[in-house]
């Protein structure tokens, strides 16, 4: 059986890749890309760590397959912070504790980046409500929301 | 397993019908992908119809809209003026799964995966909304209640697919509405739900009424009863109350790990209630 | 956010604050590596063959198909271990990959490793096996009926009492007094049955892991794990090595909870590894997390307690049934243990009982078997309260146990933070708030023994004079930033002068898993002590330097100074003066610690909840969530409200929605995210932390572990808030829907 | 001679009693003689016990010191989360 050719632009970097009919985009990022910061939870988009940004669209890479993205814009947690900078969003994070083992958190700053995009001053029912599809065991939620909400206060001031 | 991403109808139409093993539609993938994974289906063939024209539209007809099958939830509920028009449709797409899900997952998606749960099945049929259907011979169209024939099975022959989705154009002030119930707040399979539609007249009494639960029964289950003591009520306690009773004694429902047989049945008629107070307020709305 | 509770007399610069913690911005842009990250040159993929059957008989399998199968590199079944002579691991390893029989639905029974994941799962389907179903048994009362189905023979210990089936492998009780007098004094007795389910930890990081392993017995393996000394140990015994050959990295690691305390797939990973001669990954799925690792034992707990007029509990009496999968366990131990802790009871009796069943091997979940006895206890301590008309927190008050009392597990409390706690409850606005229709309010204590355990800690000063400190202990919730701050605190250097990393098993000493809240009660002391050594060598080159006595010299405010008669003679030397000059004065400067930390100090909390019930559907809702707990000292206080945070979260999921559902052949209906409920966002309000700080005697800063506390009140708070929202007395968790909506219902 | 207290379910090994007096300074000699003493007490020690003395629980600790006044309880090896 013979690969799939596709070109995307994955942070603004343009990259090809061969894939399997089978593969997801999540497989690509990780195993041939080697794009670790997208985490793999449940491989069925009920836990929200493997989330990018396609085509503006927040999405599970899990349920996109790898061949269906050509000419698609992708972002992921690792075009999240600048060379010199870290995204508001992540320093919120670090600066309320709003992570402990870590493994949600690239795609909870996703989700929330998309977020502030689409929203730059939501409610903390939104943001919860937003973040519904991204699961956290550690910290009960109460240090993301509170990390979102000022980060959101922060970008807009 | 092939994967093909045809250019025209009639392409794709060809390429399902020459395909001898088992074919699967990808637009949003959400359903399909997860089936893949746990094993569920085998496909031989992924046909992914979002480059065909006109699959991505939302296109304003004869009063009503058009919805392309390629068409997420998130681009549906994006425009604020098909939310308005079509409320009741909006909730129940906006409910299925989360804001990662919503921005891929479709109508056609959800209407074609045949779960008795899904969320818009029910909010469509009881806004009378017809399916497109692209095939080998042409197209067809056909009522959404004759698509589901039960859990996982559909209707469609071989060689078809949904193009789109048409919502007609509604009477003066009428209104829909869906709630379901889950246990969770968000990420989570309707135990049971229920879509009504309302028309009133200046009055305010209920003219027309349509109520369909989900997750009940293998397919959407239409209350006729329930409609009929609505329709000439202002939907006052006792109306709702026998109504409730109706639906709930209308329901088929099993006892799985979602919910059993006695929550379902109560709490269909619990939320067909609240789901026709909701579009009756709606409705009042529109005639002040 | 409050802080409140007896504050030590020692004034700390660091320790308290809440700094970045220093492996933030590598979890914040992806850059961490977690057990799934690890990449290496021709690496395999391994899969495991699980058989979807709750109990059967292994026949034959045939592996030989799989094995010709181009790509495929190898293959194991339980015969390849069988070489490996392991008495202490043969549960661990007959869990992993099933020996004669297939114990739980989910159980492998091969191995493979193949050059990429679609040819492993092809050979999986290759691989021929003939079963003899068995009957199986599930739950706790049917498994201990005489004609039970028997899980596995011969496992019942001496002192279980005659009349029960042989899946009954374990008893204990505990207590004294005499309950029989003890319940004449009573004016009311409630004597009630509770039932709590089989939860997951819920992790979101499946397990996986990295292993090569050479002929000549030397190994290399990644994993994530909350222990990688555990793993190390187990894993060199079961593959019949020498630990020192067998070098185990710790990954990061997405979450543990206890469950990743112990292994699944690492020995099968080393032995496919072996066998190929090649580096062999392996990751879980999803649903293999489910099947195949642990959930928490499920508990069927009866309870009988008598309170006097005016809330004395005159006797207490509990029975502790807890089923933990196919294998031994001591998990009923810690329950009839901890069940009666918060009280001061003249008669009291705690029995256990373990009971085998056809389901997965329990792994430990936070505070392991205190939250099923303790939700059945203070359930009852509610409904007496009720029956009596009394305050519930004015009752707690009236019994909690103090210093002096005997706990109902035998030893007497020294300083314990129970009445603090209790008292800072009682004297909150959450306390005195309004309830309005259909809320309830509930209430409930909840505690934990907390451990100590083998610790090494190596603590080297750079010659800039930075710090790196070298521990063993996997950091699961920010543990290198406590750390961290509590050798800065020590030294009197700023935070940002050290660096705190996590050793693999060949470059520390031996250090116990992360588990039983004890590493930054025990790695902190630990850490204290080596600075202490260093700062001693210190005082040493100066002395030699200024060439006085090591007695004459002595430090203070992050400098050596002269003393006593020397006083004021020489300059004093800062930390990063002192290193500059360790080569000449004698060589690099470090210090080192290792003990099996003791005194821990027993914790306590207290949490309160408001919840809505839908009559209508049966749905609860929470509106407001308060918890009290003695933390000893916050070392970093965001870190301690986030274990008091997500400890409490994970307890209203399992009081509300979380369970593992079988069907009628045994088989596990909800292997998955969608279905396995745990709390999502919009489910939740703010959990709203009070620390409280009473400082642990048996700590130098009198830091007490506050990791696995949390998790226990939820599910008897939640409950007797629903239980008083709807004047209905719920006994079994989950209280889903379902269950709740058909109690009203019979109630109407 | 210390007085230990012994768990509920162990008394039948130790002859029907909740306390038994022991010689032994330390953790391990308590133990050890504990074995002498009460063969029935042997099994459960081989599979894990804890020591509290004075409260404070201690899960291996063979030297630490035991007073012929501290309160000594037996409890089972524990584990934790």
């Amino acid at each position: 059986m013979s690969k799939i050719h596709i070109n995307v632009s994955i942070n603004d970097d343009n990259i090809e890749y061969l894939c399997n009919p089978e593969d997801t985009v999540l497989d690509i990022l990780r195993d041939n890309l080697r794009l670790t910061g997208t985490k793999e939870g449940c491989g069925t988009g009920d836990c929200g760590a493997c989330s990018i940004i396609l085509d503006d669209k927040l999405v599970c890479s899990c349920l996109v397959l790898a061949a269906e993205v050509e000419g698609s814009k992708i972002f992921t947690i690792e075009g999240m912070a600048n060379e010199n900078e870290l995204h508001p969003l992540q320093k919120k994070f670090l600066e309320h504790a709003a992570l402990q083992c870590g493994i949600c958190t690239p795609g909870i700053l996703i989700a929330a980046k998309a977020l502030l995009e689409k929203n730059s001053n939501p409610t903390e029912t939104e943001v919860r409500y937003w973040l519904a599809g991204n699961l956290c065991r550690c910290t009960g939620y109460d240090k993301i929301i509170r990390a979102v909400l000022d980060a959101a206060a922060e970008m807009r001031s | 397993m092939r994967y093909v991403k045809p250019n025209s109808e009639k392409e794709a139409t060809s390429i399902l019908f020459a395909e001898r093993g088992i074919s699967k539609i990808l637009a949003g993938g959400t359903d399909i992908l997860v089936q893949i994974k746990s094993g569920v289906i085998k496909p031989d063939l992924i046909l992914d119809i979002k480059n065909i024209p006109g699959i991505k539209s939302i296109i304003k007809k004869n009063e009503g809209y058009e919805i392309g099958a390629a068409v997420s939830g998130l681009e549906f509920n994006n425009d604020p003026e098909l939310k308005k028009f079509a409320p009741g449709i909006a909730e129940a797409f906006d409910l299925i799964g989360s804001t990662q899900i919503q921005g891929r997952c479709t109508m056609v998606g959800n209407l074609c995966n045949a779960s008795p749960a899904a969320d818009t099945v029910p909010a469509l049929i009881s806004s009378n909304c017809i399916a497109k259907i692209i095939g080998p011979s042409g197209v067809r169209e056909c009522h959404i209640n004759e698509i589901p024939v039960g859990p996982g099975k559909i209707s469609l022959k071989k060689g078809e697919f949904i193009k789109s989705i048409f919502i007609p154009a509604r009477p003066d002030f009428s209104a829909d509405s869906y709630i379901r119930f889950t246990p969770r707040s968000e990420m989570d399979i309707a135990i049971v739900s229920a879509a009504v539609f309302i028309t009133i007249d200046k009055d305010k009494i209920c003219k027309d009424a349509k109520v369909s639960l989900g997750a009940v029964a293998p397919t959407v289950v239409t209350v006729k009863n329930a409609e009929e003591l609505l329709v000439g009520s202002k939907l006052d306690v006792n109306v709702l109350s026998k109504m409730a009773a109706e639906c709930s004694s209308s329901c088929q429902p099993i006892d799985d790990k979602r919910g059993t047989i006695e929550f379902r049945s109560h709490v269909a008629g619990v939320l067909a209630k609240r789901a026709a107070l909701l579009a009756y307020k709606r409705a009042g709305e529109k005639s002040e | 956010m409050t802080s409140q509770g007896n504050k030590t007399n020692r004034q700390f610069n660091v320790v308290g604050t809440r700094p970045v913690r220093p492996d933030g911005i590598d979890k914040v842009t992806g850059k961490a590596l977690y057990g799934a990250d690890l990449y290496s040159p021709n690496m395999l993929v391994g899969k495991m063959l699980r058989i979807n059957e709750p109990h059967a008989l292994i026949k034959s399998i045939d592996t030989s198909k799989a094995e010709q199968l181009p790509g495929v590199k190898s293959v194991i079944t339980f015969k390849d271990f069988l070489s490996v002579d392991t008495n202490k691991n043969n549960d661990i390893i007959e869990n992993c990959i099933a020996n004669k029989k297939v114990l739980y639905d989910g159980h492998a029974i091969a191995a493979v490793a193949a050059i990429n994941l679609n040819i492993a799962e092809k050979a999986l389907k290759l691989i021929e096996f003939q079963l003899d179903k068995l009957p199986f048994v599930i739950d706790i009362d049917k498994a201990m009926e005489k004609d039970s189905p028997v899980v596995q023979a011969g496992r019942k210990n001496e002192n279980v009492p005659n009349g029960f089936s042989d899946n009954v492998n374990s008893f204990c009780s505990f207590g004294h007094g005499n309950l029989e007098d003890g319940f004449k004094k009573a004016e009311r007795i409630v004597e009630k049955s509770f039932k709590t389910p089989s939860v997951h930890q819920g992790y979101i990081e499946p397990h996986a892991c990295l292993a090569s392993m050479t002929l000549d017995g030397k190994a290399d393996l990644w994993c994530c794990t909350q222990g990688q000394y555990n793993v190390r140990s187990i894993c060199a015994d079961i593959m019949g090595i020498e630990t020192s050959q067998l070098r185990v990295t710790a990954s990061e690691i997405g979450g543990g909870f206890g469950g990743k305390t112990t292994v699944f797939i690492e020995p099968i990973a080393l032995a496919l590894s072996l066998k190929s001669g090649q580096p062999v990954k392996i990751v879980m799925t999803r649903e293999e997390v489910f099947k195949a690792t642990g959930p928490t034992v499920s508990s069927l707990v009866d309870i009988k307690m008598g309170m006097s007029k005016d809330g004395l509990i005159t006797a207490a009496h509990a029975i502790i049934r807890y089923e933990g999968g196919a294998f031994p366990n001591e998990i009923y131990e810690l329950g009839a243990q901890s069940a009666f802790a918060a009280y001061d009871l003249k008669a009291v009796r705690s029995e256990g009982f373990n009971i085998l069943t056809n389901r997965p091997l329990q792994a430990a979940y936070r505070a392991p078997g205190a939250p099923q006895a303790i939700f059945a206890v203070e359930s009852t301590v509610d409904e007496l309260c009720q029956k009596l008309n009394l305050d519930p927190l004015e009752v707690r008050l009236k019994n909690a146990a103090k210093k002096g009392t005997t706990a109902s597990y035998g030893p007497t409390f020294d300083d314990i933070g129970l009445i603090a706690t209790l008292e800072a409850a009682q004297e909150h606005p959450h306390y005195k708030s309004t309830l309005g229709p259909n809320q309830g309010r509930g209430l409930s204590c909840g505690f934990w023994f907390n451990f100590g355990g083998n610790t090494c800690v190596s603590l080297n000063i750079n010659f800039d004079g930075t710090v790196c400190i070298v521990e063993g202990n996997p950091d699961i919730g920010g543990s290198r930033a406590s750390i961290s701050q509590m050798a800065a605190e020590e030294l009197d250097i700023p935070l940002n002068k050290i660096r705190t990393v996590i050793a693999d098993t060949n470059s520390l000493g031996h250090n116990d898993v992360t588990d039983g809240s004890r590493v930054t009660f025990a790695v902190g002391l630990a850490t204290i002590k080596a600075a202490k050594a260093a700062k001693k060598e210190m005082c040493k080159r100066a002395a030699k330097l200024w060439n006085i006595d090591e007695e004459a010299v002595i430090w203070k405010d992050g400098h050596v100074l002269p003393a006593g008669a020397n006083a004021g003679i020489h300059d004093p030397l800062s930390l990063k003066e002192i290193a500059a000059i360790s080569a000449q004065t004698g060589g690099p400067i470090s210090g080192h610690h290792e003990v099996n930390a003791e005194g821990a100090g027993v914790s306590f909390g207290v949490h309160l909840v408001d919840v809505e019930v839908d009559p209508e559907t049966g749905h609860t809702k929470i509106l407001r969530y308060t918890v009290f707990q003695d933390a000893g000292k916050a070392v970093h206080p965001s870190y301690v409200e986030g274990q008091m945070q997500g400890g409490s979260v994970q307890g209203i999921g399992w009081a509300l929605n979380e369970e593992y559902i079988y069907d009628q052949d045994g088989k596990l209906l909800n292997p998955g995210f969608l279905d396995y409920r745990i709390p999502v966002a919009s489910d939740l309000p703010m959990i709203d932390p009070v620390i409280l700080e009473i400082p642990n005697p048996g700590h130098p800063y009198g830091v007490r572990g506050v990791g696995e506390t949390s998790i226990v009140p939820p599910l008897a708070a939640i409950c007797n808030a629903v239980s008083r929202a709807t004047e209905i007395r719920f006994t079994e968790l989950p209280l889903s829907p379902p269950k709740v909506l058909s109690a009203i219902l019979k109630n109407q | 001679m210390v007085k230990v207290k012994i768990w509920g379910s162990l008394r039948n090994a130790a002859g029907g009693t909740d306390q038994v007096c022991i010689d032994g300074r330390n953790f391990k000699e308590l133990l050890d003689n504990l074995k002498i003493k009460y063969p029935g007490l042997k099994p459960q020690i081989e599979r894990g016990v804890s020591l509290a003395i004075d409260g404070k629980i201690y899960k291996e600790s063979w030297f630490i010191p035991v007073n012929e006044d501290s309160e000594v309880v037996l409890m089972p090896y524990m584990i934790g989360g």
